[in-house]
């Protein structure tokens, strides 16, 4: 893969997932416990050995920067290649908003790359693939774009993708559709083509006053270029909104999900802190969780998801939750269907509960 | 300020005091506290103290512990002006010699020290627990014009006996050392950790190869020399946790001292020790998993009880195993309807389903690394 | 120095120096064949002994990110701490222009760091120092700030600050000057005082109401602080103008500070690119020169500074000029006090000069 | 795809017929091109082609090798999948032994090569100028389902006898295998570039090792028996420069081919040579400085006449000195009024005001590292 450049997106409409992405693109929500979402996208670049990597920079970069500091952590701090930052443009004049933008101004380090092909991901989807396997299809299929996508395992509320695909994987339609159906061949926003077919592509579509990468470049293309298909069967999440970030935190809750995201194929890096393991005290019960290092736990935790470095004091329950980074539950507090955002402190005896379907979120650093 | 300091870990033999947990790895390697390697704690001293080139002494699978340390990266010791040096004694025109003693070990290697020019060596040993900021015994160092300075630890006085004792005047120089001493005149103990003014250090060593006399050991041999010659020996004294794992009975102990409710050093504080990381997710209990007084690392699946142990990166336990006062080593898998009391169980190994791994305090049991027990040695083990 | 954490800052008014920072800070300008002018004040802090920098991003950051990358070739890319990039606050409303909002919007990296003390420097001096000489003189003076000065050589038609020492260091005056004489003490832009003098500094001046740094942190405040100055004697040359540049470049023409700057002290490191030495064919005549590796030189060159990658054909005549980064002089091509920016192509037979107190200078890409 | 092949590096002994050159230094450290060592050729090449992980066999002088090449970092080797392992001899049990030849060298670092565990086995040598993409060699292997691909290169049929000569069929197969023949069948030359599945390699090596006749050597012991069993070896077809510098006299002379107008290979294009950087500053011309078809690198200072040469990083040649059709490596002084000629001086000499160093083709004058050279001597060489 020492021929592919990666390039990640981080801009993304994030309307549907605002409390969480006040602060950070989607990209940067932390996730299962020690990840943050990008992690996933940009831990599969670099075991598919692509050792050159651009992140396309949201207007909110801070906490991308702060996350992924100098790439070292997922083996990108080099001298030659490795992480490279591409900001967005300097003035934004607010015509032409969207992804393709900032790949138009970036053009120049694309340019300046000597990879042959390009793969660009979105930061906002979770899985654990080995891109090898779709450079092999791109190269047997003889395609000008290969799109990866998965096959949906249920109905999915949050709005997708859709190709449709002949029997050799070329794409016949390409549809965005509010709703995905389970069956449906969903877009994992994987692309891969040659890099002069992302030049032109996105030379083309934004000088002619396109916005989106997929439904300005890509959809109006479908005529001119070979755009074949490639599935991946492993855990795919989308997340596109709050619901659809909770489900996928509850789907990692299951052990075989977890086994197969995490364990069973090539590690997933991500920013480390060298915390010390979870010390569980004399009246912890935790059961059907994620316990991530760092935490001490002293109370009870069922069906949720502690992040690094969480303390559950005494009496404190927990049920359908995602308490991130550093919160601290006082003694006897009480959360059910709540997500927590980072150094989150629920007092004592204060008790906090949300729908299953529609979870409470406490912003960051909230006192309550 | 840059450090002008170099260190030298005595990584040591064959660990034989730690029996079969070192038949695969060196002593150094060994996994402690759920996490960690022996060697991370004084590695991540120097790192956090700003030493930043070490070397490490090693006579004992330099490979093995060479793809563990790797290029030093996980202590952020891969800078242009430092590094982890593995230093096993190598073949030369001569041949090859063993390190005779830990003084001989750092001789083989004075061109190690020289081509990094410091002007003090740090002595470390490999196999204690604890945390210490060494730049601070360097001041002291420096503040008292002193030519070495020896770490030392106040131990209680009925355990003197059994230490190296250190006597002092009022200053901290030191005017007498007694190696394990009947009657002790004081209760510090020495810690095995010097520094050197390099020069002075040089001197002393290059002596001590030529006197066939010799042990060519720190304690023995080249300290007694310095305090007979007069000079300028100080003692730093340390306050805080500090113990050795050279035996079974005492790694584990420094196991079980880590799950009281307040832990007697802290792990995860601003002294982080790093370690080399594997990259696995948070661990998963399971829904009758019974968690309890331990310490639980990443990647692993609970699913049965455990209480009062020590359980490291992906281990397995299933429903219905019941492990207690134990140490259970990375990707160990720990069968239903097992038993494991008072036990230290090394890597890769599996308990099979119904298996008991009983020891107890004073005998714990230990089961070799990549090993497998099955329920039809109950009998056996129990006679 | 693991007492001390680094912040460079890159805003600088740069109105004087327009054509080089049409994209780029003045931190970004390239300097002396093979540096950015920011390689001086990060490397002076990293011989020093400083492992926790955070790098103050302007508005245009895409030059700063390209050069700096993960850090790694200033031994920065690290596990914890190293380099981290600060972006500027998200919306600026134009209200309360300079450097101090920065600083102020990023009071948080720094409140989460552990080191005692800030050693804040500005990317647009070039200096090589050690700061663990200034932090000895901070702690034996008892200095609440210190403010690291120089004795003009010369007058210098800049602006600057221009301090005023009782005989024990105190500062007993802070003044900016449209223009220093020689022997007056001026600011280098190097400030060191504790992490709590800062945030209080910060905190307090912008808060109400002000812009800068120096003028509305640390001027206000003479009164509250005792704020030392601390001398050093090397080469410094403030890069404010052009013609300021232009200077500073010709200056290091001199072997005396040349020798100073580069080899007498420690290294001053810049991104690592691996090229070849410098090829001299058959008609080569260089004189006078600075000459970085990977140019390739046939012609004639006096009193001039090629970058890497430099191509002087036949014929071609260099003269007191400054020629950046893979441009190419055609055959007889001519250029006399001219700055080209990088990669400038100049054709064939044209010829190309400036005034010695007025450089032509060439701007990025152009083919003349 | 990630690779799954490693690279051994054969950097060999004391690289005697270097002479002086290798007085201080391993023979893969000596200085070439004006900014390079020797091994940078072979590491650069196994980046750019995707190998990360390289084992450096060395018996000479283990610590200065390690210096250089450090955590590997300036090759971008340090990877977590990856990195630069140092493998001189080391002692054990049994005491240590010497590499006895370079199939012996891969023996004893057999472990070394398991716990890596690649499918493929890249085996270099580490005295060869070229830039080469193995990643096609390492393709032609796959394919051709080789058991062990060898590097061969067209030399000049009269040079042809000099080389260990390879024989094919159509296909690339390996028929014969003659070392220097005095009446080639073909003038494809072994590069001593292997590739070997493995496994395969392992079995011979195993074997070999048993063998108390063979000199435990590839070309003279393991190809011939290889071939002897009818193993599947090909050939691999390289088209570019490449040039052994065991010699004074070729090193003088790959230094000088890359002083033609068109440089027989591209060192600063795509495929970059990577090398361990000194930051120094761009080099400075003097007033009086007159340099012509001529390589410089950084750091340096040249206020006097250069000619056909090649000038390392941090040398200083006065004003009046005259440095023709020489090699002079990093840190040397050149004082006024000298004269070099036909010489490769090595590192941090100082060549004194006056004095004279003049060699001829085929008799190149050496300056050994560290050696000062004053115009008393001028006579005495004179004479």
């Amino acid at each position: 893969m020492k021929s592919v450049m990666g390039l990640v997106n981080l801009q993304k409409k994030d309307t549907l997932i605002k409390e969480l992405t006040e602060n950070r693109p989607i990209a940067s929500i932390p996730f299962a416990g020690r990840y943050r979402i990008i992690d996933f996208a940009l831990s599969s670049m670099v075991n598919s050995g692509i050792g050159n990597v651009g992140v396309l920079l949201p207007e909110k970069s801070r906490s991308v920067l702060d996350h992924l500091r100098s790439g070292k952590d997922w083996d990108l701090a080099r001298h030659h290649d490795g992480l490279c930052y591409l900001p967005p443009p300097i003035t934004d004049d607010g015509t032409q908003p969207g992804n393709l933008k900032n790949c138009y101004y970036n053009l120049d380090f694309i340019n300046h790359s000597t990879e042959k092909y390009i793969l660009l991901a979105n930061g906002s989807v979770i899985y654990n693939m080995d891109f090898s396997n779709v450079l092999r299809f791109h190269q047997n299929t003889n395609a000008d774009i290969t799109m990866v996508y998965n096959v949906a395992s249920r109905d999915d509320p949050g709005a997708g993708v859709v190709l449709e695909t002949a029997e050799n994987g070329l794409v016949t339609d390409i549809a965005l559709k509010p709703a995905i159906r389970e069956d449906e061949k969903v877009s994992m926003c994987v692309y891969l083509m040659t890099r002069q077919v992302f030049i032109d592509l996105v030379r083309d579509a934004f000088e002619h006053g396109g916005c989106d990468f997929l439904l300005d470049a890509v959809m109006r293309q479908t005529k001119d270029y070979a755009i074949y298909g490639y599935a991946h069967d492993g855990y795919v999440a989308r997340i596109t909104s709050t619901i659809s970030y909770y489900q996928a935190s509850m789907d990692v809750l299951e052990p075989e999900i977890w086994e197969e995201l995490f364990l069973r194929r090539a590690s997933v890096y991500t920013k480390i802190k060298d915390r010390a393991p979870v010390q569980y005290k004399e009246t912890a019960r935790v059961t059907n969780s994620l316990v991530a290092n760092g935490c001490i736990v002293r109370g009870e935790v069922d069906h949720s998801i502690l992040f690094r470095g969480v303390e559950i004091e005494k009496g404190v329950k927990v049920k359908n939750s995602i308490i991130m980074q550093c919160c601290v539950l006082q003694q006897n507090a009480l959360a059910e269907n709540v997500i927590c955002d980072k150094n989150v402190v629920i007092t004592r005896d204060k008790w906090l509960k949300g729908a299953p379907n529609y979870p409470l979120i406490v912003g960051k650093n909230i006192v309550i | 300020m840059k450090t002008s300091c170099l260190a030298m870990i005595l990584a040591g033999g064959q660990g034989s005091r730690l029996g079969v947990l070192t038949k695969k790895i060196a002593k150094p390697a060994v996994p402690f506290g759920g996490k960690y390697r022996i060697i991370d704690f004084p590695l991540s001293n120097c790192a956090n103290s700003g030493i930043h080139r070490v070397g490490v002494l090693t006579q004992y699978r330099p490979l093995e512990l060479h793809n563990y340390l790797g290029n030093g990266s996980a202590w952020d010791l891969d800078r242009k002006d430092g590094g982890v040096f593995i230093l096993p004694p190598y073949a030369r025109e001569k041949g090859a010699d063993w390190y005779r003693g830990t003084a001989d070990a750092i001789y083989q290697n004075l061109n190690f020290i020289e081509a990094a020019d410091p002007a003090y060596v740090l002595v470390l040993s490999g196999d204690h627990i604890y945390t210490m900021d060494y730049s601070w015994m360097l001041d002291a160092h420096k503040q008292n014009k002193a030519e070495a300075t020896i770490g030392v630890i106040e131990v209680p006085w009925t355990e003197a006996p059994r230490f190296g004792i250190m006597n002092m005047d009022t200053a901290g120089r030191i005017v007498d050392f007694e190696e394990k001493p009947k009657k002790p005149k004081s209760n510090f103990a020495s810690m095995g950790i010097y520094v050197f003014t390099t020069s002075f250090l040089q001197r002393y060593l290059e002596a001590d190869a030529k006197n066939s006399h010799s042990s060519h050991d720190f304690g023995k041999d080249i300290i007694p020399r310095m305090l007979a010659d007069k000079a300028r020996l100080f003692a730093y004294s340390f306050e805080g946790y500090w113990k050795d794992v050279g035996t079974i009975e005492s790694l584990w102990q420094a196991n079980m001292d880590l799950l009281q409710d307040k832990p007697p050093f802290e792990m995860d504080g601003e002294w982080r020790i790093h370690s080399s990381n594997l990259s696995l997710p948070p661990h998963y209990m399971g829904p009758e998993a019974r968690v309890t007084s331990s310490l639980v690392n990443e990647g692993s699946v609970i699913l049965g009880e455990v209480e009062n142990s020590v359980i490291f990166p992906g281990v397995r336990i299933a429903r219905t195993a019941r492990v207690h006062n134990s140490v259970v080593m990375p990707f160990t898998m720990i069968g239903e309807g097992t038993l494991v009391e008072h036990a230290i169980v090394a890597q890769n190994c599996i308990i099979a389903g119904g298996a008991q791994v009983i020891g107890k305090p004073g005998a714990i049991k230990v089961v070799p690394e990549g090993e497998t027990v099955s329920a039809a040695a109950n009998n056996q083990q129990a006679g």
